[in-house]
């Protein structure tokens, strides 16, 4: 266990301030390569709304195709950020300092993204809206309550307002101190959004008391999202591969895992960039590895039994779709590439404590992760569809088109786009909380070692 | 609707509540929303009115109704009144609306100058015509199709007055076929084979549901040969070397080796002498051709022979005789063989045997038409009748050829003696075609004359085959012509005029009510047929109004059953009876093709029809391309999957085309749809697969001389190319899951 | 109106496979009918054709004694239709007579009802249907032309229902059993396919759907579909070792 | 013991010398008065009038049917579930070095001894059970090759228990090393105990390789145990339950079934500890931060049942498939309605309406209660369940579950007399347990001690919990 670096809040808020008050060329040319690759995605993305979406590979029976996975993965991305801030903050887990808010942020944008995805699947774009608010009173007519595809919009739209008011409320106090390093408009900005930050003991106990309580409140909207999202799928009777009762759980872990991962990613590049070893340190990556395991283990478990599923049954129709996910071709790759790199791979090397305090090995393992989650969204829904029902004359197969891969990188690259200019604006690592880490924090001496402690209310 | 505030809230209360109500999901109380068809704005109905008359399809005449919208066609369905229609009408029929508004249709008369066509008025047209008729007065030819209108008898009083020889063409001859029926049955056109009220059909290669004869018809009676009311569920046996959409509805399809047909007729017949059984005379007779020591040689080899087993063989004797009213029915590939017409007289001699000529349920003789003019069945031109014709064009001994319906450029791209059609037309002096659309033949026209679409002109005709009794049917133009074009009938009828000889009638349409004159005058003195005397009205006009309400005249009563006599010319035959003989050796071309008219585009005639192009082939749901039905053992032997795209060759070409896997396909052969791979013909047919005929070999028939269309060997070599093969059918082969299945078959 | 009351209706079919033959007579007579787009090769190769009714196929066996099974399979509607509950917008819904309703003008095209149906028998259209200008005078003025973007599928060609209804309307008579003829159903040359009222329980419908040979498609998925099928006879089944399902 | 600085909160830290926790650890079985004889001999009796049940039982039905032995089967789930899972409680916080977990460790992991009893009363089970084949298993039986791998599910169910038995019982072991150890060391003048204590020991003394062998073998022998917990209550949901009726695919079952019993579990282990506490005077010892923890689990689990259940509800609510119907008629609205309500009642809505409050959190007696009512509504839980799959009329597996029971199954006295006398042969042998083995590890007690101390920040005086990287 390495020395930790004693820094002073001073120390602190140069190191953290850094990339917000000075300005770095490699920005502008992140933020380029990001900008140019979204104008292309929306480039596709108006081809496809004046040809219409016979540009995508979707057809007879395979419906959906890549948006709607990309969509149900970046939906997954963003179950991160509330899984790590809110619930650590309520267990009182030390570690999680340095991480929420770069959990926080990561969510907003992942969550923004897949919002805009519906706009992109449907065959009418210029109607979702349509979808998302009640219309047609003429005859009285509301959007079909019965449908999940209206459970949806209300339940992302709740937790991205309920995510976006918990950053902001949280970065009060830092806006704040930038607030008081600034000159001119930017001044004026952050003026605004400080709402008037003096840091006085009352302004304190609201923004804690509002933290916790955001906390709470958005559990259950976290969980419900994905739980929702899973039965966009799961009341689907007519496939055989989506109907089964474990979807929301097996969804909603399988969220965390890969949006735990994603910060994980996150958190090295951070690091790595902003050279903040000091912030960032092994513990932070060993601790969230460890809860990683448990996650993917606990994912895995559900994995098992949604797939034992089909050939516990052992229905002709049941195992063509299983035999579609994993027995022959495209399936059989992908099924192998995505169990690897989702579980067999990097779970046994968490194992290791060496592996888990290497955050170089802990970002490559992490993207792995999610390579693998976003193929078994692919598997979960296209093969089912392509083995639908036992009307076999119409089984089918789907290729996605180039303007949905387009899109698909377009989706990654507004994300990127999006944290880049936060990481810009604010200080991505919440200073306030490092420092009251730092008041909290003791040394307890047992024999000859020194055994790092921190006080703890009850 | 307009809309108050008030109004606004209770609305959607309203349906909130019930949205409320049907997140309960209880179907019955489930929401209900005003259908947009009652709204106030769609209840603008347009009237529509529905004339009777008749469509031409390359099945015959098709007897139907057409709704009529503000001057424009906007459906056809079957005539209910027509005895052979039913209010039934197939695919093509239909598709007869497209060729009304085919964006591609020849607007005007053509006339070419150098290599384009360029408008010209329909007066130079007719001018330049009847000029070219008197020049090559004696040296001109008149190529038609088959066809049983008055525009036929126009035709041939056209022909006999200015000297011009005649030629029918079909793709794929009957002309077999049309000669077995004159030896066994001495009638000149096909009996009427009375399905419905059969229990036992044997049938020959005659792929009487798809595209043999008028499957409408023919459907309609299997359905009812099938479920009807009142009877027994008939049996169908199919014999024929390649499943068609008969074959796969047969009770047992039997798959026999190309050619051979005529064998297990005779087989069979032998079978039925030695157990006794059939008709006494008939089993005499034919014991004197098949001796004891023949019929025990052809049962002892029947098999190797023929690769039908004896016990199938027995057990259709055995039903044939026991289980009446039955029909042998031979056509299609039975005939399309170097001994094809022996092989369809056997086939219809059994028919003698089992005793079935004359009977209900049986084959009964198709009576004249009351109208003479209308009783012209001209022969089907054979092949080697057009290697003459063409070595004529080449000596330069034709100098004027005129085309009407037929495009033999097409359908004739090989001819003996390494003849071709195609180049022999072009050393024609003068060219001219009465075409509706350009196709390959017009496009070598040096004159066109756009001819009438059914729906825009009038005709008389009489259905062939006909229904087992007289039946007129009688077509009117139900719509405006589209197009500058003229009736094709009237033409000619103009031409003899202008060429100063009086012309039988001035025009088609007057044609049409003289016949209705005679038809209305059998009507009075011998009071029968389907429109009763004074029914309405006692003047002509009542009359011509009920015939056009009906679309036509016909007489069920006039059922002519018909006697069997036994000639001996044709007993003969079946001594000369011989094995097929195919060109091209086993070694280098192992597998037979055998041709087959696709259910939509029929030989290529439909090729322009994007309906017709997109209906999936019934057995391998493949459209809008050339496939080659191969079986999967051979296929996977040869390392063949779907859509890989072969070479297939045969002593007189080769052709490009897309493997489909077929299970039912016998590994010694392979069979490929015609009708694509047309180089002109509008814009949907061109550049899409390629034309079989184009390497059938021109073999014989060593009786009649017609085209041998099935005696042909090919070989099949992999391009290494693979595209996907578009048809209806999923990603797989698809095959009832076990447990699930969706076609559930019973067995009583 | 907005809300209205049940008629006494319930338009339903059966279909007797042992008559069909699979001649593909319904399905032109459908598109003719129906305004469905032109389905070129294109269309056919990205598996986008549009046939509100198709002739299925499946296969049994293999060669010599392969047999090829044909069915028409098209909306059953459904009095469970998975299809309804699922969309968002209540672009489809059960109405009064029993028939499964697109409407076209209220539909995004999220093609949730075309992944929960069964069938296979709900079409998208993917492309902007094209008719070339010609063409275009064969268009049925009762029916509207779906654009691209929405889904469409079998109605039981409501149109003439409405007709039928309206003529009867006029001339004030009951409609009668067979005064409805969906264009399939006209069309078939073997009378595979019958039309009616299941209510009535004198209509040519109701007697057949209880005909020993009658069956359901996907009867276990549950969605009580409306149209009924008379088993296939095929007396040699079992020898020659194929299923039979009594 | 509190501080009494007089500020507004208490700091509960146990401060003691550690040789006076040893004395009174080690000591306290010997202190237990006449109520302890008095419950050993109730549990006792009732045990044996179970004995006397099963012969009954085994007198009127024999093995031939399973269906009379829906009770039996009923009871040993339940026992299962509270007993087996019990031991979640000392594995997590271990895993993830929370302090409080450690003085109801020991009281959490001597409940895996229960498995002894569960073996034995799985045998008439399995010889009732019908074979694999024929009905559906999750066993890797191929269907096409039938019966592999051969004795699915028996043999392998068995194997699996037998498996997690022994798991928990080494668990148990190495956990309580040092405190045998040191009850041998102490005890060494009376020598019989002395020589049980030392072979249990296995010549421990304290080393640090000693140590850290046995911190690892915590570590891997709790990871195992969760997995194989986890793993043989999902297999008994699926071989007693699900694959007993026809056509039922509900993947969430299993793992809801889990869920619930850790829910018991955590229940059982407030009980037990609220009963120690209060009855053998263990306040210095287990104080209410234990409660306070171990309740916001309970809460948690209680959330997670209910969501786990709806999640599979409205899957089924939305198939309307006849088996789909079927099913919710036999489990949720048919019969077993009342059942179901109750249930609903026990696990999610009286857990949530108590433990949503921290006050009710923050006591010994709210969580303890709540505990109890969790561990009454698994109980419920297990007779709906398996009696209702054993009660199903047509066993032929097909696709669909055509018609469901119209009433619930009614216990006869045998059942009755089996099902009280497992549940109090269960706690028996916990009684007895507790004799021979302290019920607090005393080691993780005073290594708690130096983990926990009390500092002020800025004039307030609070606690300060080391947090080894």
């Amino acid at each position: 266990m390495q020395q930790r670096v004693q820094k002073t809040e001073r120390e602190i808020n140069r190191d953290l301030l850094r990339p917000n008050l000075t300005l770095q060329l490699r920005f502008f040319v992140v933020v380029g390569v990001c900008a140019t690759i979204v104008a292309m995605a929306g480039g596709a993305l108006a081809y496809a709304i004046i040809k219409g979406v016979g540009v995508y590979g979707v057809n007879r029976p395979v419906m959906w195709g890549f948006i709607i996975v990309n969509f149900v993965f970046w939906v997954g991305i963003s179950h991160a950020g509330v899984m790590l801030s809110a619930i650590l903050r309520l267990a009182q887990a030390e570690w999680r300092r340095p991480a929420t808010r770069a959990a926080e942020v990561l969510t907003m944008f992942a969550l923004g993204t897949a919002a805009l995805h519906p706009v992109l699947h449907t065959g009418r774009q210029w109607r979702t809206l349509y979808w998302v608010f009640p219309y047609d009173f003429g005859r009285g007519i509301w959007p079909d309550i019965r449908s999940p595809f209206v459970w949806d919009p209300s339940a992302i739209f709740t937790y991205l307002s309920g995510t976006i008011m918990f950053v902001f409320i949280l970065l009060v106090p830092d806006i704040a101190v930038l607030r008081d390093r600034t000159t001119g408009i930017m001044h004026k900005v952050y003026t605004v959004a400080a709402l008037g930050w003096r840091g006085n003991s009352k302004q304190w106990q609201l923004q804690l008391l509002a933290g916790i309580l955001l906390s709470a409140l958005i559990l259950p909207v976290f969980v419900s999202v994905h739980s929702i999202v899973s039965w966009d799928f799961a009341v689907a009777i007519a496939v055989e591969g989506w109907h089964a009762t474990i979807f929301a759980p097996y969804f909603v872990i399988g969220a965390v895992h890969s949006g735990v991962a994603s910060v994980i990613t996150f958190l090295a590049i951070l690091r790595w960039v902003f050279r903040w070893e000091d912030y960032i340190r092994p513990t932070h990556f060993d601790a969230l590895a460890r809860l990683m395991v448990i996650v993917a283990t606990g994912w895995f478990y559900f994995l098992v039994i949604d797939f034992g599923m089909g050939f516990y049954t052992g229905e002709p129709g049941e195992i063509a779709v299983r035999y579609a996910q994993m027995g022959e071709w495209p399936g059989n790759m992908l099924f192998i590439i995505f169990i690897t790199t989702g579980y067999f791979l990097p779970i046994p090397l968490w194992l290791l404590k060496n592996v888990r305090q290497s955050p170089m090995l802990m970002f490559w393992s992490s993207l792995f992760v999610n390579i693998g989650m976003w193929l078994e969204r692919y598997i979960l829904i296209i093969p089912s569809l392509e083995r639908k029902q036992s009307l076999t004359f119409t089984w089918g197969h789907y290729a996605p088109s180039p303007i949905e891969v387009m899109l698909v990188i377009g989706s990654f690259a507004l994300v990127t786009l999006g944290l880049v200019t936060f990481c810009k604006f604010f200080p991505i690592i919440p200073m306030y909380d490092v420092k009251e880490g730092k008041v909290l924090e003791q040394v307890i001496r047992i024999g000859k070692i020194n055994v790092p402690a921190v006080f703890r209310e009850e | 609707m307009d809309l108050t505030r008030r109004k606004l809230l209770k609305m959607s209360g309203m349906g909130f509540g019930a949205v409320l109500f049907a997140g309960c999901a209880v179907p019955e109380d489930e929401f209900i929303i005003e259908s947009p068809h009652d709204l106030p704005e769609d209840l603008v109905e347009g009237t529509d009115a529905h004339y009777a008359t008749f469509v031409n399809t390359s099945n015959g005449y098709e007897s139907v109704l057409v709704r009529v919208m503000q001057g424009r066609a906007k459906k056809i369905e079957g005539n209910p009144d027509h005895p052979t229609s039913r209010g039934k009408h197939s695919a093509r029929a239909e598709a007869a609306l497209q060729s009304l508004y085919h964006p591609d249709r020849i607007q005007n008369p053509l006339k070419k100058i150098g290599d384009s066509f360029e408008e010209i008025t329909w007066d130079e047209a007719l001018e330049i015509l009847s000029d070219q008729v008197k020049r090559a007065a004696g040296k001109s030819a008149f190529i038609t199709t088959p066809d049983s209108s008055i525009r036929t008898q126009v035709l041939n009083q056209f022909t006999k007055d200015h000297d011009i020889s005649q030629f029918i063409f079909e793709s794929l001859e009957n002309t077999n076929l049309q000669n077995a029926i004159k030896h066994v049955f001495g009638q000149d056109q096909l009996p009427n084979f009375d399905f419905q009220n059969s229990s036992y059909i044997l049938s020959f290669g005659a792929d009487f549901l798809g595209t043999w004869s008028n499957s409408v018809f023919n459907s309609w009676q299997y359905g009812n040969f099938r479920q009807g009311e009142k009877r027994d569920r008939g049996t169908l046996i199919h014999i024929e070397p390649r499943m068609s959409l008969t074959a796969a509805n047969a009770d047992k399809w039997l798959y026999n080796k190309p050619g051979t047909e005529g064998i297990i007729a005779l087989t069979i017949a032998s079978v039925i002498i030695d157990a006794g059984q059939g008709n006494p005379n008939v089993s005499s007779a034919l014991s004197k051709v098949l001796t004891p020591s023949v019929r025990s040689s052809l049962i002892g080899s029947i098999e190797e022979r023929t690769g039908i087993t004896l016990s199938n063989i027995k057990d259709i004797a055995y039903s044939l005789t026991n289980d009446q009213p039955a029909i042998i029915v031979g056509g299609g590939l039975a005939g399309a063989h170097t001994n094809g017409e022996d092989n369809l007289v056997a086939i219809y001699l059994l028919n003698a045997l089992a005793d079935t000529i004359g009977k209900t349920g049986g084959i009964q003789y198709n009576p004249q038409a009351p109208l003479s003019g209308l009783n012209n069945n001209l022969k089907t031109t054979t092949i080697s009748e057009w290697g003459d014709l063409a070595k004529l064009m080449k000596n330069g001994q034709i100098e004027l050829a005129m085309i009407h319906d037929a495009n033999p450029v097409y359908g004739l791209p090989v001819l003996p003696e390494n003849l071709n059609f195609q180049n022999a037309l072009q050393s024609v002096s003068y060219i001219v075609s009465f075409s509706t659309f350009m196709d390959e033949t017009t496009a070598l026209a040096d004159l066109i004359l756009p001819d009438h679409t059914s729906l825009e002109s009038w005709n008389i005709n009489t259905s062939n085959p006909g229904p087992g009794f007289e039946a007129i049917g009688i077509q009117q133009p139900v719509v405006m012509p589209t197009t500058n074009s003229a009736d094709f009938g009237d033409i000619l009828l103009t031409i003899t005029d202008r060429l100063g000889t009086k012309p039988i009638w001035d025009s088609v349409k007057s044609g049409v009510t003289e016949n209705a004159k005679t038809l209305r005058s059998i009507m009075i003195n011998e009071n029968r047929g389907s429109l009763k005397n004074g029914e309405n009205g006692n003047s002509f006009d009542a009359f011509w109004v009920g015939l056009l309400q009906r679309g036509g005249w016909w007489d069920t009563q006039t059922k002519e059953m018909g006697q069997f006599s036994l000639d001996s010319d044709s007993l003969k035959r079946l001594t000369t009876i011989s094995e097929p003989e195919f060109s091209g050796s086993e070694q280098d071309y192992p597998f037979h093709l055998l041709p087959f008219e696709s259910q939509g585009i029929g030989d290529g005639s439909g090729a322009h029809l994007p309906w017709l192009q997109g209906i999936p082939d019934p057995i391998s749901t493949a459209v809008w391309d050339t496939w080659v039905e191969i079986n999967p053992v051979k296929a996977s032997e040869l390392g063949l999957r779907e859509g890989d795209i072969v070479k297939i060759e045969s002593p007189h070409g080769s052709l490009e085309a897309k493997i489909y896997i077929h299970p039912a396909t016998s590994p010694d052969v392979i069979s490929i749809p015609l009708g694509q791979g047309h180089k002109k013909y509008g814009r949907y047919a061109e550049g899409i697969g390629s034309n079989v005929l184009s390497i059938l070999s021109p073999s014989k028939d060593k009786n009649s001389g017609a085209l041998a269309w099935g005696a042909t060997r090919v070989s099949l070599t992999p391009t290494g190319v693979r595209k996907r093969l578009p048809k209806n059918e999923g990603a797989i082969e698809a095959r009832a899951l076990s447990g699930f299945p969706v076609v559930q078959i019973t067995n009583h | 109106m907005v809300i209205q009351e049940r008629t006494e209706k319930k338009y339903g079919m059966v279909v007797d496979i042992d008559r069909c033959s699979g001649c593909q007579a319904c399905v032109v007579a459908c598109q003719s009918e129906n305004n469905v787009r032109i389905n070129d090769e294109r269309d056919f190769l990205q598996r986008r054709a549009v046939q509100w009714i198709r002739i299925e196929r499946y296969w049994e066996g293999e060669f010599p004694n392969a047999k090829a099974r044909f069915i028409p399979m098209f909306c059953q509607h459904c009095d469970d239709a998975p299809c309804e509950p699922v969309c968002p917008v209540y672009a489809t819904y059960h109405n009064n007579e029993g028939l499964n309703v697109q409407v076209y003008n209220r539909c995004i095209g999220t093609r949730f009802c075309a992944n929960n149906d069964p069938y296979n028998v709900r079409f998208f259209n993917y492309w902007e249907p094209v008719w070339p200008e010609s063409l275009r005078n064969q268009l049925n003025p009762d029916v509207s032309i779906r654009s691209r973007g929405i889904m469409e599928k079998c109605t039981f060609c409501v149109q003439r229902i409405r007709r039928a209804g309206r003529d009867a309307k006029k001339a004030d008579q009951q409609l009668t059993d067979g005064d409805i003829n969906p264009a399939c159903v006209q069309a078939c040359p073997t009378d595979a396919l019958v039309f009616g009222d299941l209510k009535d329980e004198n209509s040519k419908v109701s007697i057949l759907k209880n005909h020993e040979r009658s069956y359901r498609v996907l009867e276990h998925v549950g969605t009580s579909p409306s149209v009924y099928y008379l088993k296939k006879v095929d007396k040699h089944a079992t020898e020659e070792g194929h299923e039979v399902h009594d | 013991m509190t501080n009494g600085h007089g500020s507004h909160h208490v700091i509960e830290i146990t401060e003691k010398p550690p040789l006076e926790v040893n004395n009174e650890l080690f000591g306290w079985s010997s202190t237990l008065g006449s109520k302890y004889r008095l419950a050993i001999g109730i549990t006792g009796i009732l045990f044996l009038l179970g004995i006397v049940g099963f012969i009954m039982k085994v007198q009127q039905n024999g093995f031939s049917d399973y269906v009379p032995w829906a009770y039996l089967t009923a009871a040993f789930g339940f026992v299962m579930l509270f007993a087996m899972s019990a031991p979640m409680l000392a594995i997590v916080p271990r895993l993830a070095r929370g302090h409080w977990g450690r003085p109801i460790s020991r009281i959490a992991e001597l409940w895996a001894l229960i498995g002894i009893l569960l073996l034995i009363v799985m045998i008439p089970l399995l010889l009732a059970l019908p074979e694999a084949d024929g009905r559906n298993t999750f066993w890797f039986v191929d269907k096409y090759r039938e019966g592999w791998p051969p004795g699915a599910p028996h043999v392998w169910l068995a194997l699996l228990m037998v498996g997690l038995v022994v798991n928990g019982i080494a668990l148990l072991w190495t956990a309580a090393i040092p405190d045998f150890a040191a009850i041998r060391d102490k005890s060494i003048s009376s020598g019989k105990s002395a020589k049980l204590y030392g072979k249990l020991a296995l010549g421990w003394r304290g080393t640090k390789r000693q140590w850290r062998s046995l911190r690892a073998s915590h570590g891997v022998l709790g990871a195992l145990y969760f997995a194989t917990m986890v793993w043989s209550q999902t297999m008994i949901n699926y071989d007693f339950s699900q694959s007993l009726i026809p056509g039922m695919r509900d993947s969430i079952f299993p793992a809801w079934y889990v869920i619930s019993g850790l829910q018991s579990g955590v229940g059982l282990v407030l009980v037990t500890a609220y009963i120690a506490r209060k009855f053998g005077n263990l306040q210095d010892y287990i104080h209410v931060n234990q409660f306070w923890s171990a309740s916001k689990i309970l809460l948690a689990l209680s959330l997670l049942w209910a969501y786990f259940w709806w999640s599979g509800f409205i899957v089924y609510w939305y198939g309307k498939t006849e088996t789909e119907k079927n099913i919710i008629d036999l489990f949720w609205f048919g019969a077993y309605k009342p059942m179901f309500i109750l249930n609903m009642l026990l696990n999610f809505f009286i857990p949530l309406i108590f433990l949503m409050w921290n006050r009710v959190r923050k006591s010994d007696w709210g969580p303890a209660f709540v505990g109890f009512i969790v561990i009454l509504g698994s109980l419920v839980n297990c007779i709906r369940i398996f009696t209702a799959a054993f009660s199903l009329p047509d066993r032929a597996i097909g696709h669909q579950l055509h018609t469901v029971p119209e009433s619930i199954m009614k216990p006869d006295l045998p059942d009755v007399l089996m099902v009280s006398g497992i549940i109090s042969g269960a706690i028996l042998l916990y009684l007895i347990a507790i004799r021979y083995i302290p019920i607090i590890s005393a080691w993780e007690i005073r290594e708690g001690m130096l983990y926990q101390t009390v500092r002020y920040l800025h004039k307030l005086p609070l606690k300060v919990i080391g947090k080894p990287d």
